[in-house]
């Protein structure tokens, strides 16, 4: 097993989906928000830096807009593009609580994952967009690789940091006050849906620049990338890493990532056996979550590290 | 006419919907949460009835009747040994964890069956057209299953023992303790009746589809779809909704592409949710 | 508007029905007002509307007719973070507190700190007057009688405990107009003394305070004015001595009550 | 505020150190593995050298020693190409046939003695068709395994892949990834040994024009595979002068598709051209033939497979049903060959696969340097200059002899383009009697306009 190359990848893949689950954490843990859909904000992420810096649509392609920004234009234009899309969803879906709020954002994604496949002008349909502009091409003696887990990492720790500085300020205090209880909250002129949407707002926006970047690392902007199983892996991370400490949840993304590439690093000589090994995996990979719901070690290492602390 | 074809195949539609779903409904009134290996479910059914029908030559009828206790046994089994230990813990925690068991029943299902098609031993469907609609005797079976498997669950619920017992734990477990039920054998009889169910509708698909080892777990999402219309509502939204989304579905296909029906399912349960954010059973707390 | 200079608060025939069942106003609306620096107590039976009243003061509940006005503004249709921030401050009747924070920090939401705006929480400047906010949230501890569990988490608290806690949430937003709803329910004699010393001293600081309360001993002692209600609407309004004797408040509450 | 600056301080720590040591690990993994078969920058910099030296690696007889010399990496001198196939999902029959005729191909060339890199190894992993595991895989192969080249993604994965293929220097080919993407994106590091959906559209357009039917409908499984040679088929009988009675795109998965076939067979069409899978496709053909539908089929190449006619049932679709795909032509000696050697010969995609191996074994071979840049300077070379070889065996001997080879494969005479497509030939098959039968060949010559 080739260790280095292991742990690039889970620090590339994890860092990302990191911040998706940071986002999910601040909209669940402290805003009391279930989003089940936000592998929406990620794909529009990716889709809005796809359609910012591919170049303008000709011959074989059907996509209609291509503006060929520069990847800095498009990484921010994937933040925005976010925004916007929880600008769009949140305005009607927030003043719903609980699992309706976490069904129709699932609905929302749904709908906006079916029309990416079927609205063949927005990103060539299920094939997507493909190719797309990444950064710098050189960068002299340090491998591409080693650059985009820095990257990601780096978005990772800016994530962190801004959220955690947002939540240990009286905003976080606020916030936490309205989870617990929202009418006691607005005794004390606690403007409850605003702070409620600003949380859902600026939380989308990483997850944008997340989408972006996994737009670069792959390369990639195609439905099948973007499908509900991506919510499903972020909220199994966020529930393995526990739900309220901050660290738990980087800590449980990378280690269903790194459990994900364990897995995966195995080499298989025949066909039969990565036959088997695919549905095996499957199995195994099933029983490992029931598993780890049941005992919670991310749970408790968090705690542990609290407690030392 | 042909619009009206479009409304009677929606009721089609909506019918097997509702047989997919009223299972999960259950399932996410008494136990609290959404079961997503529920989709799994119906794949035990499915292919339990075309090993026996199809590999071991039963008839149809008997290979039905043993895959819906199989996936009854199954789901019971499930719940004892995964879920009651970490009921406590939330329906977060019992949603990820049924993720979970959907790939463990997933890749088991992948492992004994493997990748290509299967269908079952019976006959083609034969069509009728009365009034210039066509419907084949499949299809009717699909309305005819929906609409007893309904009318004797009402029944059930409603005039049984067991039946008022699961009711009463919907709605409040630990008055439902408190006041004697035992709450053991009612969710006995709420995980064997909801994964019964799913087997019926895992028999279903394989009388009407073609079965392969990810088609079960395709439709989670028409199901979740029909669940969330329906809200926490009793037997009757989710018939409703099975219906309302179906024929939404099919007849949209009248004026807009095929490919938008999920896209059209899921607008349908936005727009709804936004009017009745409780979903179709709307009562709504001050 | 047509309130006069002295009325810090007037409620005019105001009414709210849930499902068909009037809870509060009868035919012609609840019709009252409350000065500035007044000690008011509100008392009725049960099912009196009194809670509903402090909920359609407080923005909780939206009222079906007539008008609110507070402090020289009609508040009628405002919600209840934007009836707070206009110095509206109320307990509730099962004590609502902040679980999953300490005491302290249930306090400290009550301050304004300009941290909690999402620019300002992000710079660094909310950190220079934290100490100060903190200090009042101290100041106010002590005066509920609850110094010394400052750093303790909430759900350690007694019932009473929490009452108290709520009434301290309030006192360090120093609002014009407090609401009490029961504020001795469950508090120990000790407590409720120094809750009776609290009060005068707010009164006396000029805090303008309307209290619903079981315990007629305690608020018939110090309220200087009394609202009685029955079945949604104002049964009678004097001085305390005028209450106790008033025939018809005897047979609608105390009658059937065993108090005083 | 004191407590939880602390605590930070230490996550920090501890992601620069699990950064740090990765990046220290990565490091000496380069200095070990940069005198190897590695794509790291260090091989790229002899791949330079290697190519100024010999400017003709073709012909390069020595190329054997400095395989040798290369090949150190791999212990017992091999070297290692992946196998990135669907073993599961819709497409997994067709990724095992590919598969299988991949371990038949490389068993032949280690038969043979394997390649003057050593002898080839494979490593297989499944993508069930997504391309985010197709991703991570392939990187897993290259970075992991030093796979040299990767060989059968689809075509959603294959499109995925390009970028990675060109930065890595590793060659990925696929005998099946029709997707017209391709067209523009291949061409360096990307290849494939079948032609692409224009021609694969272009076929079925053909046959569907070529029947005499007044009116036709399209059902199109909503994936790139099916749409892109849909709409060139759209084209083409458009172009005929046939009504196109209805264009519908489905999604698969579902139970049934009575609602897509309601204005289809109010239209009564003279034949439905389905372009789906099998799960879709077998649903749909019973369902039409049970309501009534007799008119005639074309299918493509995901229901030309004799698993239809149990599932359909024969009698339904017997010389009703036609079906379209790219295909060898039976009467390539090449073919008749492999076809002797190989039972599975007949399966779709098969003699592909088997192609493309090879290929990549004799381009191995033939530049002398056992990677991924090796194989892409020299592939079109070997697939078309010189003496026409159709085996490993031989094509290594012909090198061996400072020759250059024209490698004629079992799928056809293979040139790649400049997208590194083929031009390929495609067959019609008709159901009768419950198995399929050749009814028209179309050679590649058909479509070079």
């Amino acid at each position: 097993m080739n260790w280095p190359q292991l742990i690039i990848t889970v620090i590339t893949i994890g860092s990302i989906l990191g911040v998706v689950t940071l986002a999910l954490n601040l909209q669940y843990a402290r805003g009391g928000m279930i989003n089940f859909g936000i592998v929406a904000y990620f794909a529009a992420g990716a889709y809005a830096y796809a359609i910012a810096t591919q170049p303008a649509p000709q011959g074989l392609d059907q996509y209609s807009f291509g503006f060929d920004w520069p990847w800095w234009a498009g990484f921010v234009a994937a933040g925005f593009a976010a925004l916007v899309f929880a600008v769009v969803t949140g305005w009607p879906t927030l003043r719903l609580r609980g699992e309706y709020l976490a069904l129709t954002t699932f609905a929302f994604a749904e709908v906006f994952h079916s029309f990416l496949i079927n609205e063949r002008r927005i990103g060539n349909g299920t094939v997507g967009l493909s190719n797309l502009e990444r950064p710098v091409s050189d960068w002299g003696p340090i491998e591409e690789k080693y650059v985009f887990a820095a990257a990601a990492a780096l978005l990772l720790l800016v994530t962190l940091i801004a959220f955690r500085r947002l939540l240990n300020s009286p905003y976080g205090r606020a916030l936490d006050a309205i989870r617990d209880d929202e009418i006691a909250a607005a005794a004390v002129a606690k403007p409850v849906a605003d702070m409620r949407r600003q949380v859902f707002l600026i939380s989308a926006v990483p997850v944008g620049f997340a989408g972006a970047l996994y737009a670069m690392f792959t390369t990639l902007a195609q439905p099948s990338l973007f499908t509900a199983e991506v919510t499903f892996v972020v909220w199994i991370a966020l529930v393995l890493g526990g739900e309220r400490p901050i660290y738990g949840v980087v800590l449980g993304t990378l280690g269903l990532v790194f459990f994900e590439e364990v897995v995966r690093a195995w080499p298989f000589e025949t066909v039969r056996s990565a036959q088997i090994a695919a549905s095996v995996e499957h199995v195994v990979t099933g029983l490992l979550f029931i598993a780890v719901l049941r005992l919670r070690p991310f749970d408790r290492i968090s705690e542990q590290l609290k407690a030392r602390a | 006419m042909l619009f009206l074809q479009f409304l009677v195949t929606g009721i089609v539609t909506g019918c097997f919907l509702i047989l997919a779903t009223i299972g999960f409904s259950l399932t996410r009134r008494v136990e609290g949460f959404l079961n997503i290996a529920h989709a799994e479910l119906l794949g035990v059914g499915a292919f339990a009835t075309w090993w026996f029908n199809a590999s071991r030559g039963w008839h149809i009828i008997a290979a039905a009747a043993i895959a819906v206790v199989i996936t009854a046994l199954v789901g019971l089994g499930i719940a004892r040994a995964i879920y009651d230990p970490i009921r406590v813990r939330g329906p977060a925690v019992l949603l990820i964890t049924s993720v979970g068991v959907a790939f463990v029943i997933g890749g088991v299902i992948d492992a004994l069956i493997g990748t290509g098609i299967r269908t079952l031993d019976i006959g083609l469907a034969t069509s009728y057209e009365p009034f210039g609609i066509r419907i084949t005797n499949y299809q009717l079976l699909v309305v005819a299953l929906a609409a007893l498997v309904s009318v004797s669950l009402a029944l059930f619920l409603n005039r049984t023992r067991t039946g008022l017992a699961i009711r009463a734990m919907a709605v409040n477990p630990e008055l439902a303790a408190s006041r004697g039920i035992d709450v053991r054998s009612t969710s006995r009889a709420t995980w064997l009746l909801s994964s019964g169910l799913a087997g019926l509708a895992g028999v279903m698909l394989a009388v009407i589809a073609t079965l392969t080892t990810d088609l079960p777990f395709a439709q989670i999402l028409v199901i979740l779809a029909v669940a969330i219309l329906a809200g926490l509502g009793s037997l009757y939204t989710v018939i409703a909704s099975g219906l309302i989304i179906g024929v939404a579905m099919d007849v949209s296909v009248y004026w807009i592409p095929a490919g938008y029906r999920p896209l059209v399912a899921f607008a349908v349960v936005i727009i709804v949710l936004l009017f009745r954010p409780e979903g179709l059973a709307g009562t709504r707390a001050a | 508007m047509n309130n006069n200079s002295s009325a810090l608060l007037s409620v005019e025939h105001v009414s709210k029905r849930f499902a068909g069942l009037q809870a509060v106003g009868g035919d012609d609306g609840l019709t009252f007002a409350v000065d500035k620096g007044a000690f008011i107590g509100l008392i009725g039976p049960n099912g009196a509307g009194k809670s509903t009243t402090f909920n359609l003061l407080s923005g909780v509940l939206a009222t079906d007719t007539g008008r609110v006005c507070f402090d020289g503004r009609d508040i009628t249709a405002a919600q209840s973070h934007k009836c707070a921030a206009c110095g509206i401050g109320r307990t509730f009747q099962t004590p609502r507190v902040f679980e999953s924070l300490s005491v302290i920090d249930n306090v400290l939401v009550g301050a304004d700190s300009a941290g909690e705006r999402l620019l300002g929480a992000l710079g660094r400047s909310w950190r220079v007057r934290e100490s100060e906010t903190i200090e009042q949230a101290r100041l106010a501890l002590e005066r509920v009688g609850l110094g010394s569990y400052s750093d303790d988490p909430v759900t350690d608290l007694s019932g009473g405990e929490l009452r108290m806690l709520e009434v301290a949430r309030q006192l360090v937003r120093e609002p014009k107009l407090l609401l009490l709803d029961e504020p001795t329910a469950g508090v120990h004699p000790g407590l409720q003394e120094r809750l009776a010393e609290l009060l005068l001293n707010l009164h006396r600081s000029g805090m303008t305070l309307l209290v619903v309360e079981h315990n007629l001993r305690f608020l018939l002692a110090l309220a200087d004015r009394v609202l009685v209600m029955s079945q949604g609407q104002l049964l009678a309004e004097g001085a305390p001595s005028e209450i106790r004797s008033n025939p018809a408040v005897i047979s609608a509450y105390l009658g059937d009550d065993h108090a005083v | 505020m004191q407590h939880t600056r602390i605590r930070w301080l230490h996550i920090l720590a501890a992601i620069l150190a699990l950064a740090m040591i990765a990046a220290a690990c990565g490091d000496d993994d380069d200095e070990e593995t940069s005198s190897t078969a590695s794509p790291a920058q260090t091989t790229t910099t002899q791949t330079a050298a290697a190519t100024s030296e010999d400017p003709d690696p073709v012909t390069d007889s020595d190329g054997s020693d400095a395989g040798t010399a290369d090949a150190e990496p791999l212990e017992a001198g091999e070297v290692t190409v992946g196998v990135l196939v669907p073993l599961t999902g819709e497409l997994g029959e067709f990724g095992e046939i590919v598969a299988d005729a991949i371990e038949f191909g490389v068993g032949e060339i280690n038969a043979a003695g394997g390649t003057s890199c050593g002898t080839i190894r494979t490593v297989i992993a499944d993508t069930g068709g997504d391309a985010e595991t197709g991703i991570r895989e392939a990187t897993n192969m290259i970075e992991s395994e030093g796979a040299v080249a990767i060989l059968g993604p689809t075509s959603g994965v294959m499109v995925a892949l390009v970028d990675l293929a060109k930065r890595e220097e590793v060659v990925i080919m696929s005998p099946y990834a029709g997707t017209i993407t391709l067209n523009e994106l291949g061409g360096d590091f990307v290849y494939r040994t079948v032609s692409s959906d224009l021609g694969d559209g272009a076929a079925s357009g053909l046959w569907l024009s070529s029947r005499g039917y007044e009116s036709v409908a399209f059902m199109i499984q909503n994936e790139e595979s099916t749409i892109s040679p849909a709409e060139v088929a759209r084209t083409e009988v458009t172009d005929a002068g046939i009504e196109i009675t209805d264009f519908v795109v489905y999604n698969p998965g579902q139970p049934s598709y009575q609602a897509e076939l309601t204005t289809v067979l109010a239209n009564e069409p003279d034949a439905i051209f389905l372009a789906g899978g099998q799960e879709s496709g077998v649903t749909l053909i019973k369902e039409a033939v049970a309501a009534g539908f007799d008119g005639e089929w074309l299918f493509t190449a995901d229901l030309a497979v004799p698993e239809i006619f149990d599932a359909v049932g024969a009698e339904l679709i017997n010389d009703k049903a036609f079906v379209e795909f790219a295909d060898a032509d039976p009467s390539l000696p090449e073919f008749i060959s492999f076809e002797e050697r190989y039972e599975a010969a007949g399966d779709p995609f098969a003699p592909n696969s088997y192609d493309m191996v090879t290929l990549a074994a004799l381009a191995l071979e033939a530049s002398g340097q056992c990677d991924g840049a090796g194989i892409n300077s020299v592939i079109r070379e070997v697939a078309d200059s010189g003496t026409a070889v159709s085996t490993f065996a031989e094509g290594r001997d012909a090198l061996a002899a400072g020759e250059n080879i024209n490698y004629e494969g079992a799928s056809g005479p293979l040139v790649f383009d400049e997208s590194g497509t083929v031009s390929g030939a495609y067959t019609i098959q008709q159901a009768q009697n419950g198995e399929w039968v050749n009814v028209e060949f179309y050679p590649a010559s058909t479509f070079d306009n």
